[in-house]
């Protein structure tokens, strides 16, 4: 039948640093790399082609303090008030001290900033930032700075790419992270890449809701491989929902739109912000006032106008409206052709006519693999940035053009922590065990083609992962749900094991990959549910109905961990939170009222 | 191990109508040279004197002949559309201000030139 | 990795004649041959201007030549550029070198032809 | 045109290596609704008919330039291509044109992948400048002259659209020539005479016929016909006058 053996093989190869992960924070680490330490040998494994990376479809921008009206203090202040205080606040002076000088160099590597009159790269207005801060290329600055970065680290013959490789286990020896087991996607082969370090840049998990703005390819895998080498996931229940996005695709519409000047308004058409403690409501923007306000606060808002019955229907549910009209076609082409593309491709709408539908959907992991802020984690060797890394910056709510920031800084940082690391190791005396570890992992995972047919659906097992998440950890969360969705989703982890393929082959089996992904996903879900189950308060994105409306600092003010051992479920533990200089105080948005408004 | 599948080229020359169009668009040459050859034959027999020149008048008043320049005009016609058209993509790019200039734009320039010399031309032979 | 070594191509050469020949087809050529094919033969022409003498004395000219020359030669040397790149479309792989030489050399023996006969006028 | 939902047969061209030695043609029938995509089709029919249905693709918002299939014989990204517009069907679906196929609708893409260093796709300069010096200068018109062939996804829809590259896989093709435009045309840019050699070689501009199918195609208004034949006359006029510039170091 076959014209090709079966039988797996596994090649090895020997690098300084494996980099897993070929988006903006792999990339930034590989550079680092290369530009820092020419002699190191870098492979950069990424199961897609690093420009397809989800970096790409990040759309507004990139925060970097840049005018002399603004500050380094500022910044620091809108990032932990912004993040309610569950911020790393050594980590975020750290980060915001960088942001500038990150913008910079991806300048001088040829990033297309949209640029002023004066030549200089211009900024614009972000939810949550006290002043303009965000560098930006029109509406596709992530796709700018991936696609610059890509290009940049050819220049490097020391980053060697693995395009198409999904690493589906670590190597660990002696208590180290050693190197990863990856499937060769286009032949099935299995590679083992042992090396000095490992940095973990996978991204984040979007892919575990329904409806959500992030590409297939999110599904959370580096964190699931942290998780099963117990490497602790921190604040995992606050998940972003991005206020404007396509309803049913959940396709982004940028938080531009709004620096820019939009309008968000119910069917009604009145700006309902102004209702929700973000008001007075101003015609041309002001910082963190009305639409500017932060992506918690707006989408939570818009679970209430829903509640309230005064949405906007449309054939993929409720909608509010987000108008760019007055802003005008120059402008709209100018500064948001993206957006115009999006909305006229996807919805049949032109911008410059007539609003945008747009509702919440689930859109950053502000959670992660536990780092310090060096980006270390707690298996020595093995480091993370970008989505899949908690450095500790987002804390409960990520403020829009942080995250872009974000991977250019701590990928660096990663980078450049991890050289160090892989420097000092000894290369001696692992290698066997290495390759036992190896081949055992690749038996296990080619398990996946032996299984006998007749089993459950793989996409049956996703849709009802995805739906118990999005009715049970959605923008307001309550303990029935969210333990009904705890329950749920430990039964589907028991039921992973009945699932079986229809492609045996080897050969480009993206269903074998989706299986594996699929544990992950599962693991990276169940951790979500249960951290929040735990978290018996309300702060930034995490926001309950039953009783713990408010926030409660003096349990809660705490970091979660959670944790998973073979065949039980999830364990949360909870750790203090670095305060350095910010106390814990009010969170006020708007100029109006402060009070904030509750259910 | 990877045996990957090679898609042969076929006569990609003929189908999609896209690159047939194309395809025309190369095979006006074989009239342009039939004319350059119509045109090199005129100086000839011009240079051999005016009994050759006669002859050739003489063929060229032919029905076939001219039904052959009635099929070279239309290839030329066809020739000189698709070359305006390719125009813009073929010339330095230009731009007002932060806007480039469309290439509907240059097109239709080459155009109204090709009428204006067109017809200065026809009335020149026409009046000479 | 490096493109510095990739020869030059010396393509430039016949594409710009192939251009230049390109811009006169385009831009004269069907008024040409409505003039030259059709309008003469069948008499729109003004009697008596295509006689021997005067077209000689029209093109014989040191102006006449100048526009000449160039108009002939660089029609062959598009249609021929054209031609020769059609056969490469048509698939044509093997014994491409020989019909480079062949259809090029066609256009400069044109060229050549027709500038010949331009002295001799 | 259809405004409303129903169900359209889908022809896809399947070819598995393990087994197949040409690609042979699969039927499928799928519901859609006024807002499904070839790729929500395709997604369809991978979780609920037939798994073993390989395809390429990741955001579903036409950026990140994976999904690009032969549709009717067009290549077009999936994801940004409308199920409504082809009814009543059928739909044939194939890999992209040109490119080797590894499986069903996963084509080889090294062909584009392998040669683009050979763009020098970087900003090169003659002195770097350093960081603490900030950002260098350029107005709004000098980021315009860059702007669209700086949208280029390298989604290869072109290279399937271009018979010359099918013909000749050494060709540079569009996308990498573009790609070679937009680092040329960035003023901040000083490496255009690194970049010459791949313009002015065989495989670089002069592969290009000017068929002019790769702009038709490009999803994102990149034109890279007018890339590469803005750069025949560059690179002609590299030909003849480097003779002049001997000594003054314009030329490699």
């Amino acid at each position: 039948m076959s014209r090709f053996d079966h039988k797996p093989r596994l090649e090895s190869t020997r690098h300084d640093i494996v980099i897993v992960g070929g988006g903006g924070a792999g990339l930034s680490a590989a550079i680092a790399i290369a530009e820092q330490h020419p002699q190191l040998s870098i492979a950069l494994v990424s199961k897609v082609v690093p420009m397809r990376s989800h970096t790409v479809a990040a759309e507004g921008g990139a925060a970097g303090v840049v005018s002399a009206s603004d500050g380094l203090d500022l910044h620091f202040r809108d990032t932990v008030v912004g993040g309610e205080w569950l911020c790393d606040q050594a980590a975020v002076d750290y980060f915001v001290a960088r942001c500038h000088e990150e913008m910079v160099r991806l300048e001088h590597w040829g990033c297309p900033w949209s640029r002023g009159e004066d030549g200089y790269p211009a900024v614009r207005n972000f939810g949550g930032m006290s002043t303009a801060r965000t560098w930006f290329a029109a509406d596709k600055t992530g796709f700018h700075i991936l696609h610059t970065l890509f290009q940049t680290s050819l220049r490097f013959p020391r980053i060697q790419r693995f395009d198409e490789y999904f690493v589906h286990d670590l190597l660990v020896d002696d208590g180290c992270c050693r190197g990863v087991v990856a499937i060769d996607i286009a032949s099935g082969d299995f590679h083992a890449l042992q090396a000095g370090a490992v940095i973990m840049a996978t991204g984040g998990a979007g892919r575990v809701y329904r409806q959500n703005t992030n590409a297939g390819i999110l599904t959370g895998d580096g964190l699931g491989l942290a998780l099963r080498h117990g490497v602790a996931l921190r604040d995992m229940e606050f998940v972003q929902f991005h206020p404007t996005t396509l309803p049913g695709s959940g396709v982004l519409i940028t938080e531009g739109c709004r620096g820019e000047g939009a309008y968000l308004t119910n069917r009604h058409g009145h700006r309902y912000l102004q209702d929700y403690g973000l008001g007075p409501e101003v015609r041309e923007p002001v910082p963190k006032t009305m639409e500017l306000g932060p992506r918690d606060r707006l989408s939570q808002a818009f679970w209430h106008e829903q509640q309230a019955g005064r949405t906007v229907d449309t054939p993929n549910g409720p909608a509010v409206q987000l108008e760019l009209m007055h802003l005008g076609r120059r402008k709209i082409a100018e500064r948001l052709p993206f957006i115009s593309e999006l909305a006229k491709t996807f919805v049949g709408v032109d911008p410059a006519c007539a609003p945008i539908p747009v509702c919440p959907s689930v859109h950053y992991t502000m959670g992660g693999i536990a780092t310090d802020i060096t980006t270390a984690t707690a298996l020595p060797g093995l480091y993370a940035c970008g989505e899949c890394a908690s450095v500790g910056i987002h804390g409960a709510n990520r403020l829009g053009s942080n995250s872009l920031a974000e991977l250019l800084v701590f990928g660096r940082e990663a980078g450049l922590q991890a050289a160090g690391f892989a420097a000092d190791q000894a290369r001696q005396g692992t290698a066997a065990a290495l390759a036992a570890q190896a081949r055992e992992s690749a038996a296990r995972a080619a398990q996946w083609l032996a299984r006998p047919a007749g089993g459950l659906r793989l996409a049956e097992l996703r849709e009802q992962m995805t739906t118990a998440m999005q009715d049970g950890v959605g923008i307001y969360r309550d303990a029935e749900r969210m333990a009904s969705t705890c329950e749920s989703l430990e039964n589907l982890s028991q039921l992973l094991d009945s699932i079986s393929l229809d492609d045996r082959s080897r050969c480009f089996n993206t269903e074998w990959l989706s299986a594996i992904e699929l544990g992950f996903t599962l693991d990276v879900a169940r951790c979500i549910a249960h951290a929040a189950l735990n978290r018996r308060e309300s702060r930034g994105s995490h926001q309950r109905l039953d009783g713990y409306n408010q926030r409660d600092d003096d349990q809660f003010l705490r970091h979660s961990l959670a944790t998973l051992a073979p065949g039980q479920p999830p364990q949360i533990h909870y750790r203090a939170v670095n305060i350095t200089r910010l106390p814990p105080g009010e969170r006020r948005y708007g100029g109006g009222s402060a009070t904030e408004h509750k259910p | 191990m990877k045996a990957h599948y090679q898609r042969p080229m076929g006569r990609w020359y003929l189908r999609p109508f896209y690159l047939f169009v194309y395809t025309l668009r190369e095979l006006t040459a074989v009239f342009v040279l039939l004319y350059a050859l119509i045109l090199l034959s005129g100086l000839a027999a011009l240079a051999a004197g005016p009994e050759a020149w006669a002859s050739y008048r003489q063929a060229l008043a032919h029905p076939l002949s001219i039904g052959l320049h009635g099929l070279i005009l239309v290839a030329a016609l066809y020739n000189s559309i698709t070359w305006f058209m390719v125009a813009p993509k073929a010339m330095p790019a230009l731009f007002i201000g932060t806007r480039p200039l469309p290439g509907l734009l240059i097109t239709l320039a080459h155009i109204v030139v090709f009428v204006i010399v067109s017809v200065a031309l026809l009335v020149l032979a026409g009046a000479g | 990795m490096s493109n510095q070594n990739k020869p030059r191509s010396h393509e430039p050469i016949v594409w710009l004649l192939f251009a230049a020949g390109g811009m006169i087809a385009a831009m004269l050529m069907p008024a040409l041959v409505v003039i030259t094919g059709i309008g003469a033969p069948v008499g729109l022409i003004a009697d008596g201007s295509l006689d021997h003498e005067r077209v000689i004395g029209m093109l014989g000219s040191p102006a006449g030549k100048l526009l000449v020359f160039p108009l002939i030669s660089l029609l062959f040397w598009h249609a021929m550029h054209r031609i020769f790149h059609g056969l490469h479309d048509l698939g044509i792989q093997a014994g491409l070198g020989y019909y480079r030489v062949l259809c090029y050399g066609f256009a400069l023996l044109a060229t050549l032809l027709t500038a010949g006969i331009l002295f001799l006028i | 045109m259809s405004d409303g939902s129903g169900q359209i047969d889908i022809l896809i061209s399947r070819y598995d290596p393990e087994r197949d030695d040409q690609p042979h043609t699969e039927r499928f029938t799928v519901p859609y609704q006024h807002d499904s995509s070839v790729l929500d089709a395709l997604l369809y029919i991978k979780d609920r008919i037939d798994g073993s249905l390989s395809f390429r693709w990741s955001c579903r918002m036409a950026i990140c330039g994976s999904c690009g299939k032969m549709i009717n014989g067009v290549p077009r990204l999936s994801c940004k291509t409308f199920l409504r517009d082809y009814a009543p069907g059928p739909l044939h679906i194939e890999a992209l044109h040109h490119f080797p196929v590894i499986k069903d609708l996963v084509v080889e893409q090294a062909g584009f992948l392998d040669k683009l260093p050979e763009a020098r796709p970087w900003l090169i300069r003659e002195q770097e400048q350093a960081l603490a010096d900030g950002p260098h200068r350029q107005s709004p018109r000098q980021r315009a002259r860059f702007a669209s062939t700086s949208a280029c996804i390298n989604c290869l829809l072109c290279y399937a659209a271009c018979p010359q590259y099918g013909m000749k896989p050494d060709f540079a093709g569009p996308a990498l020539l573009a790609l070679v435009e937009r680092y040329n045309a960035d003023s901040r840019d000083q490496g255009r005479a690194e970049r010459m050699p791949l313009i002015n070689a065989e495989d670089g501009v002069w592969s290009c016929t000017l068929v002019g199918n790769c702009s038709a195609v490009c999803p994102k208004g990149v034109d890279p016909a007018a890339a590469i034949n803005r750069n025949k006359l560059e690179s002609a006029k590299d030909y003849f006058l480097r003779f002049l510039k001997i000594g003054s170091g314009g030329a490699e």
